[in-house]
């Protein structure tokens, strides 16, 4: 879904994305639109960011679209492979990573996420479960999610915390235990969400999206800055050139 | 002369050593390099009541769910990345057939690692503060501790020595040693950690063809391995083959349809035939 | 298009960027992969007060200690093996010109590999019950302590976090990312475990020229790589050159006989010539 | 100095030595004469015991001298290079090695040794350290002490315990937590002595020794068996050509 036809909804996702990467990052990236993300800003913006994946793979630069991480077509351009632990471990553990980009089921106001199991009905449904997940929202010096929005992903009580924000049950990440600064902002396909240790913020809509309406599709505590949100920046000629043609042709994540 | 150990033993054997119960260590990840030929024969023997560790779960482990092989699993994630979830695991976890235990991917790897360097116990940070935590301390799998240098707060976790682990590599020595190509995700951790150690080879060579600088996991460590080309497919090995997307995507839609069709699944491509390579062809038709 | 960083700089630079003070873990054993290159330019800069970490230390770490450049030597064992012992250490331990803390070899590469992992603590069975424990206990880098999980008595080690550690190595690319051939010690985590990880390089190729399963150490850790072909002379280098016994035995010969003589030796083969390059032709004449 | 001018001291060493290594061990050997021990029983009546190294290298076979450990002429044949953590750590501490086998500066009458420093005439001398010493004998299955024997090397109180045997100060392994059964034989130029856990029994004595002499150079509580301590087996004729065409030819060792 896309408030403006010139693009979809995953594209806008992508490039908003993409934008929360700073040049020399040495980010963990996950599964499906973070890895698009990533991918965009280390070919616009970011040239210098350093992608790592928690599977053992050292600053990739794949080619062609990939099913996700396992798949040996995101490891291309590679310069070392190793182990989870040297990613997990040596890198986010050791406090080597500056940027977790991850996507969640549903988040809080305080940046924690699940990616375990959501309710539907009374019903809860088994997703992926942790992975390097906690560990990188545990350890890296800050996060940003990525993810599409739907109301019921946003959520002042997680069903399940898998990974914790800026604050848990009131106790600060320091308190925890926990380095880094934690979520800093989550970004959907319709606005920019910016995290501080105060709350949340409606930072930016995307081009064509009322704040009412977006502020009315996130159940969460969100503040809205003197002035209201501002506009996100429209995703560039550019931009859209090298998801359609080389990132995502076949509009696995983007489509 | 000294001499050096032959651990070459078929499929069958290999999985035949393993008893009903055993704690089994899997070392694939997602969509690559799973011991689907392994696991195929584990279902074919009528293997069962195992509990099985593997940090991020794929295709062997959601095969052997489905085959009724496990009771337990031990984890930090599952999925067949974009081909979809493991739906046996996640239908096990919901009826309650399937124990399911949930760590954070790096703890379960430092469990591993304890495991394999026989460390008393194993410090993090990973997993304070999340939902992970309460039902592993209360399992009495993790103890929250200070450190005794500075008091920071962090979690201890005991070792981990699953009885056997199987590891899909890409080539072996007959005795053992064994070289697996591109990332290596928990396989190191997982054959070390194991009390027997079992490998699946794409190819064997003979003792002294491996430079033994591109050793991964060293014959010393290891029990047996079987010579499975192909061993891994539908998923993906590395510099060999590709994951076969068709196949994998049939695998999702039978597996995610519900119990019958995912039994039918088995009972064509796994009970069904009587071999790997029976398997391999009739996947190929 | 994304970029890669070019991590080389000459040796003067990497040595130069080492201030007074530094705590640098070196990597090489005995007689064998030595930073000898290193320590030469190290000693001609005239860098003091050195903290130094090699968990079997050797040839580099003498060189260092007779030029004057430590204080405080953190090992678990230093020789030449059969060439003879370490006598710079020897005598600044007798002298007490030097500080030496010392572990057993497991309990010391596990703190660097704590320290890499960003582990809050290690734990060990080591050392217990031997005399090396005291010394570390009243100076605070051990506690005694039980496992939270079964009470067995054991060892907690904080972790090692080194300013720099210099790894000598077969082949870098220009990033840092960087191959070791032959049996790898406690090379792997005592780069790690640094806050700025150096390397001295046999060879240097552009990026994408090594293969990536075979990267003992990837660049994303290393800051800086300088060319120094034959940098490990008169130590081996596995599968490029042997050690110079010749040399080695009269580096030894000098260094046993007293001070002065140590020091005749380094005015002769590190401050009598100004590059490596002089030193290897005259070692060689 | 040899009792029999048919070989030499360190040559009976360098057999009796090897005649404690168990066909199927996996043993890590330590620098010097139990590298010509574990060699020698490698090539005679342990075809199947396994050497391991603590600088990371599996299973050598080697066939020309060398000057110790870090040299690589010692790795050759190895089937794989790992490290440190590996070895000491994998092996070791994980309870795979069932024998050590290492030199000595020192011993007491329960195994424990010392490889860090003598003290002469009242002043003490640094010698190597514990290396991976004192974790294998802290962790391997049992440990056997190879050295040549000087009164001085035998005593009640050691100048530095780097490695704990049988018992310490009266507390045994157990009590101590540490696993395995400890130092179970010190094997000298001269004799063998056997350890259990009631202490050290003069076993055997090498051809052309009287026990009386050698226990008088012998100065720590040492029980002899009732009838007296056997002879250990001469050398054989296959053994000493072994070390002298092979294993040692320069004497560096058993000469």
């Amino acid at each position: 879904m896309s408030a403006d036809e010139r693009w979809t909804g995953g594209e806008m996702l992508a490039v908003a994305g993409s934008l929360q990467v700073h040049d020399g990052d040495v980010a963990v990236v996950g599964l499906g639109l973070p890895q698009m993300a990533a991918l965009l800003a280390q070919r616009t913006h970011a040239p210098a960011a350093r992608l790592l994946l928690e599977i053992g793979v050292f600053e990739p630069m794949p080619t062609e679209p990939s099913a996700g991480i396992a798949d040996p077509r995101m490891w291309r351009g590679a310069t070392a492979f190793g182990t989870t632990l040297e990613v997990l471990g040596v890198m986010a553990h050791g406090g080597r990573v500056s940027l977790g980009l991850l996507g969640a089921l549903q988040v809080d106001q305080w940046g924690s996420f699940n990616t375990t199991e959501v309710e539907t009905d009374g019903r809860r449904r088994r997703f992926r479960g942790s992975g390097g997940g906690n560990d990188i929202s545990s350890n890296a010096g800050r996060i940003v999610i990525v993810m599409t929005h739907q109301a019921r992903k946003f959520a002042e009580t997680l069903t399940f915390l898998t990974s914790p924000g800026r604050q848990v049950g009131g106790r600060s990440r320091a308190d925890l235990g926990l380095p880094g600064e934690g979520t800093c902002a989550v970004v959907t396909d319709r606005c920019v969400i910016a995290l501080d240790d105060h709350g949340a913020t409606l930072e930016s809509v995307h081009p064509g999206e009322h704040p009412d309406a977006v502020l009315a599709d996130t159940p969460i505590p969100l503040a809205v800055p003197d002035g209201g949100p501002k506009e996100t920046p429209a995703p560039t000629a550019a931009q859209l050139a090298f998801i359609r043609n080389e990132l995502d042709p076949n509009g696995w994540y983007t489509g | 002369m000294s001499t050096r150990p032959d651990r070459v033993v078929s499929l069958r054997e290999l999985a035949a050593g393993i008893p009903d119960g055993s704690h089994v260590a899997l070392a694939g990840f997602a969509i690559t390099r799973n011991a689907v030929a392994f696991a195929h024969e584990l279902i074919r023997a009528g293997t069962s009541g195992l509990s099985v560790t593997q940090v991020f779960s794929g295709m062997e482990t959601d095969l052997l769910v489905a085959g009724g092989a496990v009771d337990r699993l031990t984890y930090a994630s599952g999925s067949l990345d974009r081909f979809g979830l493991l739906h046996a695991v996640n239908r096990g976890v919901a009826t309650g057939r399937l124990e399911l235990i949930e760590y954070s991917g790096l703890a379960l790897a430092l469990r591993l690692h304890a495991g394999a360097l026989g460390l008393p116990f194993v410090t993090t940070r990973s997993m304070l503060g999340s939902d992970l935590l309460a039902p592993l301390v209360a399992a009495g799998q993790v103890e929250q501790i200070e450190s005794p240098f500075d008091g920071a707060p962090c979690l201890a976790l005991p070792p981990l020595r699953p009885d056997f682990s199987v590891v899909h590599v890409d080539v072996a020595d007959r005795a053992g040693n064994a070289v697996v190509d591109g990332p290596l995700w928990s396989i190191p951790e997982t054959a070390r950690a194991s009390r027997v150690a079992l490998l699946v080879a794409e190819e064997i060579v003979d003792v002294g063809e491996l430079d033994p600088s591109r050793v991964t996991i060293p014959g010393s460590l290891v029990h047996a391995v079987a010579h499975v080309p192909r061993g891994g497919h539908p998923t993906a090995v590395y510099g060999r083959y590709d994951y076969d997307a068709a196949h994998l995507r049939s695998y999702v839609a039978a597996a995610g349809e519900g119990v019958e069709e995912h039994d039918a699944y088995l009972d064509r491509f796994v009970r069904g035939v009587s071999t790997f390579d029976e398997y391999l062809a009739l996947a190929a038709a």
